[in-house]
């Protein structure tokens, strides 16, 4: 099963490269772009979904600066 | 008295540990597959990229045979001093309180900074002067930890080595450029003691660092 | 394979001309089928033939003292002394840094540290030579972003210090920036190796990263068409992994260390076709390939993409049959993927198998060695071939107020913002970083031995590496112009003590089959080969990188040099600052300043000179000479060579790298900006003790022009006095970093 | 409006991030993991969702070698 986990900087943690796009999108024309926020995409098949938290915890994402969340995508899509 | 090495395959720093650990005693290398530590008496996680450190620095190396091994040594008192990537690599293995994100500058910098030593009676830093003149390369060199534990980090004496004023270009939270666990016996820092050691190549103001820890080895078996 | 065999038509789109095919018709004695056509279009491509470039070439000289491996290996290599050699070379990733600055520039430095170790040799140091547009270009600041990133995202994750490097800003790079990398290496002379392939019965095994589509380009004309109905035009960039080539290069030099291979070549342009070739052809052997056991990154990959994928980190070795299982484990404990893939042959063919299926069948000589080379049509140009730059120093700016722009001009400016991006200072080898002198400095045992106390230290040799081109001089006179980036390469050496071994040179230029640019190519080389033997710094290897035009014409002429020098003692190793209050400062050298072609010339809106002043190259030699035996006996304080900008800047530079000042008095001259601000080759600017500096006076021209003050630059000029702070000096210097937000 | 962009190294460019986690997830003992790839997570506040496309193309992706998709996240959630 194809899985998608998306992992942010936590919350309250300065984020330097989204400050960076949010300063640089203004120079390109782009007006009223707020909170911008970069992190890591993973998307990857498991053969057993379960496995997904733990592996977040363990590897994917570091909890202590990080918050993942984690999307199963519908098979057939 | 023998300090080891680490070596992992994306290790880049780790000759120049081994020749700067040898200045002040014995030293070898510990291949990163292997689970046998050899007796040394002290354990260097050396700068570098690990295994690549696509993911997040240090991330996947803490999960190497040869960390099992260090973790154990270090919960039974060992010393451990990781330098930069091994900052990051003991921070990910839960054996340093907090995390390293990526430089407030958003570049990898090299660049040579002062330091100041916070706490100048620790088995890392007992023959350090006040301040030192040390290198630091990285671009995951932001020190972060959430404030309850900043707080204890310096109320407990843990912060042994601060950015001097101007100098923390990574955007380390309350200038943090080394800390040690609450045991003592484990300690991590950003910049580079291992490439001050000479000087015709820079300062000798690292060799403090490995001199204490030479110090502490020979304290423990006396 | 398809049963439709390519037409000419394929041949034209894929670069050869109608009389390249025929004779590749009449070499395989049929029409070559698609693997072959493949094969062909990029051995005989100017990359890897240097059609237009091979008959120059040959007039340079490479042969010397120190020369141990010459051209036509994947890097020359120098006797360094002590059992050691240097192995070097400069190569060019234009054209994919101009596509994704990032990854080309980084898959440039892969390119070029394979090369060393292709060789035998552990890569040490990393500099690098760049070319941008001007720098209020939006595009110039993406390119020379990602091109700093890229460069330090490869060597500082596979630990090789960059140590130095070259950034020029010109309007005629605009739309063809130049991404050069030089690399150096240090070896055990035995442990040298060759490429040819050597052997029949010998196994030949590719080891590194798995091949997919990357940088197939060219040769994606030949597609079959049910793979390209409705897929967007595949991507084709190149992606460097830097991890991978740290365990390939471990892998690859313990290896060697075991003594397990006969042969050892990377993998760059064109892939497995021209690795595999140029092992045959200098082995004078041939070689059976199956690509069906080649490791794939994805499904159905066609035979002759598998043939011209230039996917990085790959090498292939020849391998003794019963020595294969060694080679395998070894890959194995570096975790690197290694697969026989084929084997010598006594044929003299590469002949290309899928399974069983014979899919191409060449004869290794027509592949590698019969490509048509083509005799250039030089002409000098008739007209002006380059636009005067756009004004930017206000009309009547006064001798005060020119020293900080052209200190903060583009071309001038610290480069300290580029050079913090690198790590210059890992392998605890590197005694002279970027700024610190003129050239690099890096000793060759990172570990020397304690000194006995009570005794003087031992001497620690070290080598001295500098890269250089001014573009803009080789353009106003391409001779001229290039015998001063050699001169110049070799005074940055001077400065800090060492003696020329060997020289690298990359030749970038633009579309040689123009008349004009003929003319700068044979110029250049003409110049490139008379400084070598002068100096007796002769030619280890190159590149070669030709058509780099844009729409608006074509780039600078850019013959980039790198000379790898040694010097006896790294204790001894000269600075550029100024270093102790109270010094002598002298100028140095047969310098004869003009303002022709020179940096102020072009922030004042002038056109290029028709040609630059004459050059006696065996005074500037004389003057090298001395600086380097002075600096060696350790008579001198700092040693600076007078370039970009003339002697106030570099005054300037030698202050601000001190954190000292200096007071000055000098004739004004006819022209007192072309005294301050005029360049030419032999000049250099010393400090030193009174005697220091005098002992340097029966070798060559020296005039004391002032000393070494606390904290401000004041220079007399007849009776004008000009002075500057530093800090203001500081902070035009400083310009670079805007660049960089 | 909330959006999410997910960038992704184009399908057959080269993704050593993603190499590097597959390679280690056995070792953690997660097995059957497959077509691991890593990519950039941008999310953002904008007034004009039809302004993401050509930021994504300008500045966000690197549309040589990578993909982007574009989600408007429900203002309610
Ligand atoms: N300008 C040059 N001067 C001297 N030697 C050169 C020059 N250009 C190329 N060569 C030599 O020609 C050979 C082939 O070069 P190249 O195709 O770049 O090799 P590789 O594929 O190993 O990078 C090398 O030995 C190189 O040193
Ligand atoms: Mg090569």
């Amino acid at each position: 099963m194809r899985a998608r986990v998306l992992i942010r900087p936590k919350a309250g943690i300065l984020d330097p490269q989204g400050e960076a796009v949010a300063r640089a999108l203004p120079a390109l024309g782009f007006t009223g772009a707020r909170n911008v926020h970069i992190g890591r995409l993973v998307e990857l098949d498991v053969e057993d979904p379960a496995q997904l938290d733990s592996m977040c915890e363990k590897l994917l994402a570091n909890p202590l600066i990080e918050d993942y969340e984690v999307q199963l995508l519908d098979p057939g899509a | 008295m023998r300090f080891g090495v680490l070596q992992f395959p994306g290790s880049c720093d780790e000759i120049d540990a081994l020749h700067a650990a040898r200045r002040v005693g014995d030293a070898e290398l510990l291949w990163h597959g292997t689970q046998d530590l050899k007796g040394v008496a002290a354990v260097v996680v050396p700068g570098g990229f690990s295994y690549g450190d696509y993911l997040r620095a240090g991330a996947i190396a803490r999960f190497a045979p040869v960390m099992e091994a260090v973790i154990s040594f270090a919960r039974e008192g060992g010393l451990v001093l990781g330098i930069c990537n091994g900052f990051q690599v003991l921070c990910e293995a839960h054996l340093l309180p907090g995390a390293l994100l990526p430089n407030a500058n958003r570049r990898f910098t090299s660049r040579q900074v002062q330091l100041e030593v916070v706490q100048g009676d620790t088995d890392f830093t007992r023959a350090c002067p006040a301040s030192l003149s040390i290198p630091a390369k990285h671009s995951w060199g932001r020190y972060y930890a959430d404030e309850a534990t900043l707080d204890e980090l310096e109320a407990s004496g843990q912060v042994l080595l601060r950015y001097a004023p101007t100098e923390n270009f990574n955007g380390s939270l309350r200038d943090i450029a080394g800390v040690r666990n609450a045991a003592g016996n484990v300690f991590g820092l950003m910049p580079h003691p291992e490439h001050a050691v000479d000087p015709l190549t820079g300062s000798t103001d690292g060799l403090c660092i490995f001199e204490s820890m030479r110090l502490a080895m020979e304290g423990a078996h006396a | 394979m398809p049963d439709v065999l390519p037409t000419v038509e394929d041949a034209l789109a894929l670069g050869l001309t109608q009389a390249e095919y025929e004779l590749v018709c009449e070499k395989q004695g049929r029409a070559p089928n698609q693997v072959e056509l493949a094969m062909y279009s990029l051995l005989w491509s100017e990359h890897c033939a240097y059609k237009h470039s091979k008959k120059l070439l040959r007039t340079l000289p490479t042969e010397g003292r120190y020369v141990v491996m010459g051209p036509g290996e994947n890097a020359g290599a120098v006797d360094v002394g002590d059992g050691l050699v240097c192995a070097f070379k400069v190569e060019s990733h234009n054209h994919p840094s101009a596509v994704e600055p990032f990854q080309g520039a980084a898959t440039g430095v892969g390119g070029i540290l394979r090369d060393i170790f292709a060789i035998g040799a552990r890569p040490i140091a990393v500099l690098d030579s760049l070319r941008f547009g001007e720098a209020d270009s939006e595009r110039s600041r993406y390119l020379l972003d990602g091109a700093v990133a890229g460069i330090g995202h490869y060597g500082n994750s596979i630990g090789v210090p960059t140590v130095g490097g070259e950034v020029y800003f010109e309007g005629p790079y605009e739309q063809n920036c130049l991404v050069n990398a030089m690399a150096l290496g240090l070896a055990p002379r035995e442990r040298l190796v060759r490429s040819a392939a050597a052997g029949p019965g010998n196994v030949l095994v590719l080891f590194g990263a798995s091949t997919g589509r990357d940088g197939i380009g060219g040769a994606s004309v030949l597609a079959s068409a049910e793979l390209d109905e409705g897929d967007e035009k595949r991507p084709t960039v190149q992606v460097g992994d830097p991890f991978e080539e740290k365990k390939l290069l471990e892998c690859s030099l313990q290896l060697l260390d075991h003594g397990l291979l006969v042969a050892l070549q990377d993998l760059g342009a064109a892939g497995l076709t021209s690795s595999a070739a140029e092992m045959a052809s200098k082995g004078e052997v041939g070689i059976d390939i199956d690509i069906a056991r080649v490791p794939l990154r994805e499904p159905d990959l066609e035979p002759f993409e598998v043939m011209v994928s230039e996917s990085q980190e790959r090498m292939l070795c020849v391998v003794a049959p019963e020595w294969v299982d060694a080679v395998l484990a070894l890959c194995e404990k570096w975790e690197v993927n290694g697969t026989a893939i084929g084997s010598v042959t006594d044929s003299g063919r590469l002949r290309v198998f899928a399974g069983d299926e014979l899919v191409g069948d060449m004869p290794v000589r027509a592949l590698v060695d019969d490509c048509p080379l083509y005799d250039l049509a030089p002409a000098a140009p008739e007209a002006p071939v380059y636009p005067a730059p756009t004004r930017v120093l206000a009309e009547g700016a006064s001798l005060r107020e020119t020293l900080p722009a052209l200190l903060a001009s583009a071309n001038l400016a610290s480069r300290r913002p580029l050079f913090e991006q690198y790590d210059s200072i890992v392998q605890s080898r590197t005694v002279r970083r970027p700024e610190q002198a003129d050239a690099a400095v890096l000793q060759i045992d990172p570990s020397p031995a304690a000194d006995s106390p009570g005794e003087a230290p031992a001497a620690r040799p070290a080598l001295a590496v500098s890269i250089d081109c001014n573009g803009r001089r080789v353009a106003a006179d391409p001779y001229r112009g290039t015998i001063e980036a050699v001169l110049e390469c070799a005074a940055n050496l001077a400065c800090v003590g060492a003696e020329p071994l060997g020289t690298t040179n990359n030749l970038n230029f633009a579309n040689p089959e123009k008349p004009h640019v003929a003319w700068q190519l044979s110029e250049a080389v003409r110049g490139l080969g008379e400084a070598c033997r002068a100096l007796e710094a002769p030619i280890v290897g190159g590149n070669v990188s030709l058509y780099n035009e844009g729409a608006s014409g074509p780039i600078y002429p850019t013959p980039v040099i790198g000379m790898v020098g040694r010097l006896p003692d790294a204790a001894r190793a000269g600075r550029l600052g100024f270093a102790a209050e109270g010094d002598t400062i002298a100028l140095v050298g047969p310098f004869a300043p003009s303002l022709a072609a020179s940096e102020l010339a072009k922030l004042r809106g002038e056109a290029l000179p028709e040609r630059l002043g004459d050059i006696d190259i065996d005074a500037v030699r004389c003057a090298q000479f001395a600086v380097r035996g002075a600096m060696r006996a350790g008579a001198l304080s700092s040693a600076h060579d007078i370039a970009e900008g003339g002697l106030a800047v570099a005054l300037a530079e030698c202050c601000l790298a001190g954190g000292l000042g200096a007071q000055v008095r000098l004739d004004a001259g006819d022209d007192p900006f072309a005294t301050l601000f005029g360049e030419g080759p032999g000049g250099f600017l010393i400090s030193g003790t009174a005697n220091g500096v005098s002992s340097l006076g029966r070798r060559t021209f020296v005039r004391i022009i002032g000393s070494v003050v606390k904290d401000s630059l004041s220079i007399a000029l007849d009776g004008e006095d000009l002075l500057w702070s530093l800090s203001e000096l500081s902070t035009a210097h400083q310009a670079l970093a805007a660049l960089f937000p």
